[in-house]
């Protein structure tokens, strides 16, 4: 019995995949009791660091789940928002409230739908009513949560549109890459 | 040497190997081995196997010197003067040779001995990762902000009035001009699609067709050109009148 | 204690590549003994199935040695590698960084492209620069991997040179034959 337990640990800790007993079985010495060897190697680990764990049909080794809980680190991998898509945040931001048309003309070009769902799903932007022109499209504000992430107290702490419009002292920093 | 070695070439890996053997095989310490012993013991080897002379340039090397290093050897030392190494020197640095091999050797013998990761011992089959990447967020830079805003603006600026591309659609009466020019030059039946003009877009090329096209009929109206057409859909072909 | 071994027990098993202690320091519960916690869970460990073992830095579960032959049917286990590429090892091993004519040097015949391309793929070896001499050869030397598979805590873990000159335990030919 100790020599089939120390095997079936091995094979359980070793295998990519969960282990079937029926595979277990094949491995252990003659004339062993595969449920009896399991239901062992349970007892062993309850309670544990490490825990044995039936999932989809074979066994497996599994971080306790009070420990998993506490181990796990959220490693924060924030994305930069494409160039679309910051424009017309920055747009927006100056601009509000105003309609995907208007922040087409200003940028010239036209604007992707997945752009303005972008900042949407971000909640940094958010409907602020229609324009009452035909078609009556949907305007857009910028949100509380949009003054957050940018580390800004209220909308006034931008700096003013004719201080960035005048070309003399723009930044002459690179744009971002579109990503 | 009382042992008779029945060694073959192809068990080695060089001579450097084959000599670490024979060396091995007279079972001292290779600092104390029998040159002169282990120099035959070469040769024979050497002597005996119908070496492939292509592969046997380093083993034929290894023998040539280790002919001449006996030679030196068995001299009495005052005759031989001038050598720029002596013969002694050499076996030094053979041996230091050998002996740096064997030590490579069973550096070798010991790594292959340990319990090696993945045949001997096993690490865990699926590790577990305790972090897990939040790509949800964004990266809120006020400057990037900022930049956009203006490279927005600016591009607007810079942004000229739109002016849609001026079609240049061919007419019916340059398709007849282009006709009248070529078609008498031409011998026998031409197909009259090789009287298009060059180049543009998709519509610019439908217009032309077109003009082309009633450009033919209105010629084979007129008497100036025959035209055919031997199936449906097949290519419309064109001859002039005068010529034929 | 209890509580700092099932971490320290969740964090070993879990991970893929060898814990050091000081990764371990910082998961521990506040004041916790880290050497102390490491010896229990290798006196738990003892003679099971599944054994603590220091390797490449770290501490790392693994099989039994003894298992090996009977996981072996279950697990598919890589070919060990041919003589000459262990030897090019061996010498990469104790002349690192070194060039690929020195191990043609040492060992007197030319290194087969096969041996080397064993090696990288393994992940035993990597390139370390190169040499300033003529013609820029690469350099050559070993990596975690190497200490992980042949479970060495670190490189001095090697026998000495002059303990392989040693004619006592003379190895001799074949040194391993092909599996």
């Amino acid at each position: 019995m100790d020599e089939a337990l120390r095997i079936a640990e091995a094979l359980v800790f070793a295998s990519e995949k969960p282990v079937t007993r029926d595979q277990m079985a094949g491995l252990l010495p003659e004339g062993s009791d595969v449920d009896a060897v399991v239901d062992a190697l349970a007892a062993r680990y309850a309670g544990r660091g490490v825990e044995l764990a039936e999932v989809g049909g074979g066994i497996v080794f599994r971080t306790a789940p009070d420990l998993a809980a506490r181990l796990t680190k959220v490693i924060e991998a924030p994305r930069r928002l494409p160039r679309a898509a910051m424009e017309a945040l920055a747009i927006i931001a100056y601009h509000q409230p105003c309609t995907r048309g208007e922040i087409e003309e200003i940028r010239g070009t036209p604007l992707s739908q997945s752009s303005l769902e972008a900042l949407l799903e971000l909640g940094l932007i958010a409907p602020r009513g229609r324009r009452e022109t035909p078609g009556r499209p949907a305007l857009w504000g910028t949100t509380p949560a949009f003054l957050e992430k940018f580390a800004l107290r209220q909308l006034s702490d931008l700096p003013k549109r004719e201080e960035l419009a005048s070309t003399e002292t723009a930044p002459t920093l690179p744009l971002n890459a579109p990503s | 040497m009382s042992e008779t070695l029945t060694l073959h070439l192809e068990g080695f890996d060089g001579p450097l190997d084959l000599l670490l053997e024979l060396a091995r095989s007279q079972k001292v310490d290779i600092a104390r081995i029998s040159i002169l012993a282990l120099v035959d013991q070469y040769l024979a080897v050497i002597a005996r196997e119908e070496v492939r002379l292509e592969l046997a340039a380093d083993w034929l090397v290894m023998a040539a010197w280790l002919a001449w290093l006996k030679s030196r050897l068995l001299l009495p030392p005052e005759e031989v003067v001038g050598e720029e190494e002596d013969a002694e020197a050499q076996v030094a640095r053979l041996t230091e040779r050998l002996a740096a091999l064997e030590a490579m050797r069973r550096a070798a013998l010991w790594l292959n001995r340990r319990p090696w990761l993945g045949n001997d011992v096993f690490a865990r089959g699926a590790p577990e990762s305790f972090s897990t990447i939040d790509r949800s967020g964004v990266i809120a830079d006020l400057p990037a902000l900022l930049q956009a805003y203006v490279a927005a603006r600016r591009r607007a600026q810079a942004r000229r009035p739109y002016r849609p591309n001026q079609r240049r659609l061919w007419t019916v009466q340059e398709a007849i001009a282009r006709l009248q020019a070529m078609v008498g030059k031409l011998p026998s039946w031409q197909v009259l699609s090789r009287f298009l003009p060059e180049g543009g877009d998709p519509v610019e090329r439908r217009a032309a067709v077109a003009a082309t096209l009633i450009a033919g009929l209105e010629m084979a109206r007129g008497g100036m050109v025959e035209l055919r057409q031997d199936a449906a859909w097949g290519p419309i072909e064109v001859r002039g009148l005068a010529n034929g």
